[in-house]
């Protein structure tokens, strides 16, 4: 099934040094099947690669992954690096934000202050994301709907 | 061009001297007094005598946190209260990137604010004598446990510092960890470890070492888990290692598991030298785990059953608060206590279970098949081999975010949720063993109704954070729903 | 001199009559009223269409608390948040003694201070209309569950007020609950309740009978309970009872517990009337708990494996706070989402355990030894047969308080964790089963370098509750250290 | 092993409607097996039951075992029928003491305050029970010390 949404490019990745894969696998092949054009850039990815990458393809979106546990740390000045390769994507991050056992609420608050636009914890089913972009890129209703009846 | 050579004495000591220069703490490293002060220690805190020796399997559970007094109290609550038979370090990822500053910052700020700011122990800044301090502390035998591909130092200081065993390897720690470092790379700098490793053992402290079963732990195939282990256990038996301990991740199928146990015991008492002391741990199920603790603690005691049945010298136990971070030190004890409720509860039990022989035999033919193919590659080198079967796609880990892997084998449940391969890729092996696995997942397909494809790997991935084994269609769309 | 036939139509009304005038609340019971609010329940509240078409063992804890708005959040708690499929009402002891002014102080109190001054719900008092409210506020069918003697107003009420499953027996309810009670009247009452349901039954409202299969709930010897269960079967199928849920509790020895849940429904299903449908329930370890949460919860999951192989139609959960009281919602949700995971992970495996038909095949045997002489003893009337080898100690069950049996039965673990029988006293069996357990006894003792005595009993009693399957000596002189 | 305990009598039983017949068989066992001269009542046992036997037998000890929740409510008043019968002697209560999750050190003091000499919570083995009587009962120390030296 070929979406209008093909023309939207994200951009996929692991931040810092984690090499957590799977969750991105996942995103890569669920976004992939909504119709997106994705550039995975795998694990261990730094802030510079992504502001290259979201500029090299344009990304209307920037998909930050972190699952270790340092996110906070390795996402200080992200929203400055891309500021400063003129990215004008919507900022996403997800997975696992905390170490230890924190409450989620306040997670959330520490990333928005980082500049990210959404922010979304590890029970986060790809559907929300896709859903989630979808709206934020005015991907229109009907063909999410195509996306999600298929089953 | 590495070879499966050992490291010439000469050698050895110009590169001790050369990474001990990286971090101001390697200075303090003297291997004459270093074996003093292992001599010294008790009989209760020499790891592999203690391992090696047990009737049961030992428990050991994962733990690192940044400051010292921290980590003492954190292990005296896990041996207290956990009964833990074996105890852990497990280091922060700075130290895992060699960035010793930045772990220095992290450890300075956690001294600061009392917060744990590193997601481990920072050995390596705490030198020799921090790590004493800990070991004196405690009276069960601790391991590092890390994830480093270039762990010369760490392994340096750790073992002046008291610490007798030390996970990891080249192949182990390098796949499912880390994206840029090569696997020529890693070997020779975990041929320095385990030689570092087979000095102390000369001299009669023999370092336990500990090749990383699970890989990425997610739906390993055990063939390939075996087989890494096997290469890994051979390239330290080469370096003058004396004790290792092969590792597996549970995959979730009691019978595949205890197959692969079984596999794993007897295929490296057969491939390493009859002069090392083989021995197994089997790790709580690695994957995604539920994310509700009272699930997790089904999945926890589905591995102490697992492990009862199959009775490895060791298991690394899970937490309940898996799913959700790293766990308040409460809830690492009680995975522990758990475990050892289900373990003890049917460990004298006569629980003889079908299938499990022929299992084994699979198994085995497929490491072979491996392990020949990694010769071949190498002419009989079992370094070369596996760089180059890596290379090749010969050798592939699922889900690897390695660059010197394909990661392009994927793998999938069978209808009886054993783990079989689904996407071979260039993985080599022979054509019946890949027709079985056909068969199973065709099989599996029938049932549901459904092609093979990667959505039943993506099921499969989340069906034990969703609470089932095999990751069946539940009728309403889910992940790849659009294909 | 009371015979197994079925009670005469005026009869039972003379009965119901009399009894229903017991508690004020009696009087509002109106049988064709109570038929068709039965009939106006949804298809997913027929509690034995619901068991009896299940594909996998459905789950169902134990709860009750005295006001009505506390047992319906509590249900819905159980419901939605632990995933019940099978909702229970647990009967406070007062109404258990069938002091039903005692339950109404205590329920007043609990409305007043907002305390659970009883240690369950009160039916009787709260009455048809506040049973019916408990039933229309639940998606899922509810069961009766107590413990009572004489539990024929406990009937006649909650049967009305639309509860479709009731627990207990003349004996089960009797031997291990009662000291007092004489087997003939307690016999004489369950018929009258069994009675009652058959009434309901012929008019097309199957109400489903649960005999209590974990009798002490301590080391209870396969065979008696399965005997138990029969008879019970066998007395409610003859008042016209047509839903026959057989019970059995988990002893901990996994082929022992798989070979009885088999025996079960094997001679469940022929030693009752064709136009029975028997199903079966397993209880998850209903002795002693650890006192520790952690540990609690490897005790539950092992009963989830068990219920995974077994396949039994229900499985009724622990929860981890078991040995400490009744538990928190929370906590007894928790045992529902342990055990749920544990099977559905382990279901689809074929997990095929050698040794089963043996076991099964001896407690099968041990069974026929037990009903062959409870029909000699009553000349083939299974009434008179019971309340005779009751008498005679033919028939006989573990840690009984009641008069009415002689409770000189002596269980005790062999060296695998099987429960055999350490002391027959009178128990009637064949010479050549006894010889088997006496062999593996012997076994065991030799095996721990003692003499099998009550010490053994002991420490197997308590050896669950300590961490182990099998109470095996520790060294330091524990329970009759002194004999 | 004959001890001089053989003289001390203590009555044993479990209160009220309750059941629980477990703890009290192994309790009968252990305190026989420490030479004393035990009157088990068994389970379902009224107060005025337990005065008779005190009286009857001359105890030295009246323990009392509860489990199923209802101990608070079944000991009301236990003291008063004690002491009508001119019962003089030491009075134990123990097993599962309160209904639901309680907190153990209010428990004891409820029942301190209804009049018993001690409490003890369900974890209680066997053998503290024996120390405590051997103590209370002036049960001579070597003689105690034979009881549990021997394994
Ligand atoms: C498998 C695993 C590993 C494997 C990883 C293999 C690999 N290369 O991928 C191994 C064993 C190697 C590993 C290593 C480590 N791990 Co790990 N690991 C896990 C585990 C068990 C499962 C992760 C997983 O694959 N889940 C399945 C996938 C499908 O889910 P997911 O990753 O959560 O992703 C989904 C969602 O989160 C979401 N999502 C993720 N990212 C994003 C981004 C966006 C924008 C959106 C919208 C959504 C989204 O969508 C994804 C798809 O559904 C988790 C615990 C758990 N979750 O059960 C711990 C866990 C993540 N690991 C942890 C840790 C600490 C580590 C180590 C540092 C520790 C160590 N002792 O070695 C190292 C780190 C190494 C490194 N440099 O990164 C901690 C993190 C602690 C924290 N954050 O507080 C966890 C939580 C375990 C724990 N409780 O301690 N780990
Ligand atoms: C087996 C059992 C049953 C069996 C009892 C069979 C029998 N006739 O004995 C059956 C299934 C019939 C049963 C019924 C009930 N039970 Co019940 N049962 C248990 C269970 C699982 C084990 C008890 C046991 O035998 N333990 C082993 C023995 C050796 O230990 P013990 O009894 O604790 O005794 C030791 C110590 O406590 C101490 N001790 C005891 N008394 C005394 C006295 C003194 C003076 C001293 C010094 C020491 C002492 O020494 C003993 C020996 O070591 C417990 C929970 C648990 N503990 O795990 C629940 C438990 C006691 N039962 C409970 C309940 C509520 C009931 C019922 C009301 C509920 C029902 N749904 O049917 C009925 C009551 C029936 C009645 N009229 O009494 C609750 C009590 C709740 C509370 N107090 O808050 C418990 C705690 C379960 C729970 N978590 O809900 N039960």
């Amino acid at each position: 099934m070929v979406l209008d949404t093909m023309s939207r490019t994200v951009v996929l990745g692991v931040i810092g040094s984690d090499a957590h894969v799977v969750g991105i696998t996942i995103l890569e092949q669920a976004l992939s099947a909504a119709g997106f054009d994705v550039v995975n850039l795998g694990v261990q990815t730094s802030q510079e690669e992504f502001a290259e990458a979201a500029v090299a393809h344009s990304a209307e979106a920037v998909l930050v992954s972190s699952l270790y546990g340092h996110a906070e740390q390795d996402c200080q000045g992200f929203h400055e690096v891309l500021e400063e390769a003129d990215v004008d994507a919507m900022t996403y991050i997800g997975g696992n934000l905390a170490v230890g056992q924190d409450d989620f609420e306040q997670t959330r608050e520490t990333f928005e202050e980082l500049g990210f636009d959404r922010v979304f914890d590890s029970e986060t089913d790809p559907e929300e994301a896709i859903a989630a972009l979808e709206r934020d890129l005015h991907v229109t209703t009907s063909e999410s709907e195509q996306v999600t009846v298929t089953s | 061009m590495i070879r499966d050579e050992r490291i010439p004495s000469d050698e050895l000591r110009r590169i001790d001297d050369e990474i001990r220069s990286g971090w101001s703490t390697g200075g303090d490293v003297d291997f004459e007094e270093a074996i003093r002060y292992h001599e010294s220690l008790p009989a209760s805190k020499r790891f592999a005598d203690v391992l090696e020796s047990a009737d049961k399997p030992l428990l050991q559970p994962r733990a690192g946190v940044p400051r010292l007094d921290d980590q003492i109290e954190l292990l005296e609550y896990l041996q207290d209260d956990g009964k833990a038979d074996l105890l852990p370090t497990t280091i922060d990822s700075y130290t895992r990137d060699n960035e010793y500053g930045k772990a220095q910052e992290g450890l300075e700020k956690a001294r600061e604010t009392g917060e744990d700011t590193l997601n481990g122990f920072p050995a390596v800044n705490h030198g020799i004598e921090g790590c004493r301090e800990l070991i004196d502390a405690l009276d069960a035998p601790i391991e590092v446990r890390h994830g480093t591909p270039d762990a010369r130092l760490l392994a340096a200081i750790t073992f002046a510092g008291g610490f007798q065993s030390f996970e990891g390897g080249p192949i182990s720690y390098n796949i499912p960890y880390t994206k840029r470092h090569g696997l020529e790379e890693t070997i020779e700098k975990w041929q320095f470890v385990d030689r570092l490793a087979g000095a102390y053992t000369e001299r009669g402290v023999r370092i336990n070492r500990e090749p990383f079963g699970p890989l990425t732990g997610t739906l390993v195939p055990p063939s390939i888990a075996i087989a890494i282990m096997i290469v890994e256990g051979q390239l330290a038996a080469t370096q003058g290692v004396r004790s290792i301990t092969l590792g597996y991740g549970q995959v979730g199928n009691v019978v595949q598991d205890v197959a692969a146990l079984n596999a794993l015991q007897k295929l490296g008492d057969e491939y390493l030298p009859d002069e090392v002391c083989v021995t197994t741990v089997f790790h709580e199920w690695m994957g995604g785990f539920p994310p509700d603790e009272a699930r997790a603690n089904g999945v926890i005691s589905l591995g102490g059953m697992t492990a009862a049945i199959a009775q490895p010298d060791k298991v690394i136990t899970k937490s309940p608060q898996e799913f959700q971070g790293v766990p308040t030190k409460e809830a690492n004890a009680a995975g522990l206590r758990t475990t050892r409720q289900v373990i003890d509860m049917a460990i004298e039990q006569n629980i003889d279970i079908d299938g499990i022989a022929e299992e084994q035999d699979l198994i085995e033919r497929e490491t072979r098949c491996l392990m020949d193919t990694i010769f071949a590659h190498g002419d009989g080198d079992v370094v070369r081999g596996t760089i180059e079967a890596f290379d090749s796609g010969a050798l592939d880990v699922p889900f690897a975010p390695s660059d010197s892997a394909k990661g392009a084998v994927l793998p999938a449940r069978d209808d009886d949720g054993r783990v079989r391969i689904f996407e071979w890729a260039d993985l080599e092996m022979d054509d019946d063993i890949k027709e079985i696995h056909k068969a199973r997942l065709s099989q599996r397909a029938d049932t549901e109704g459904r092609e093979e494809s990667f959505r039943m790997v993506a099921d499969d991935v989340d069906a034990i954070s969703d609470g089932k084994l095999i990751g069946r269609p539940q009728g309403k769309g889910g992940v790849g729903s659009a294909d």
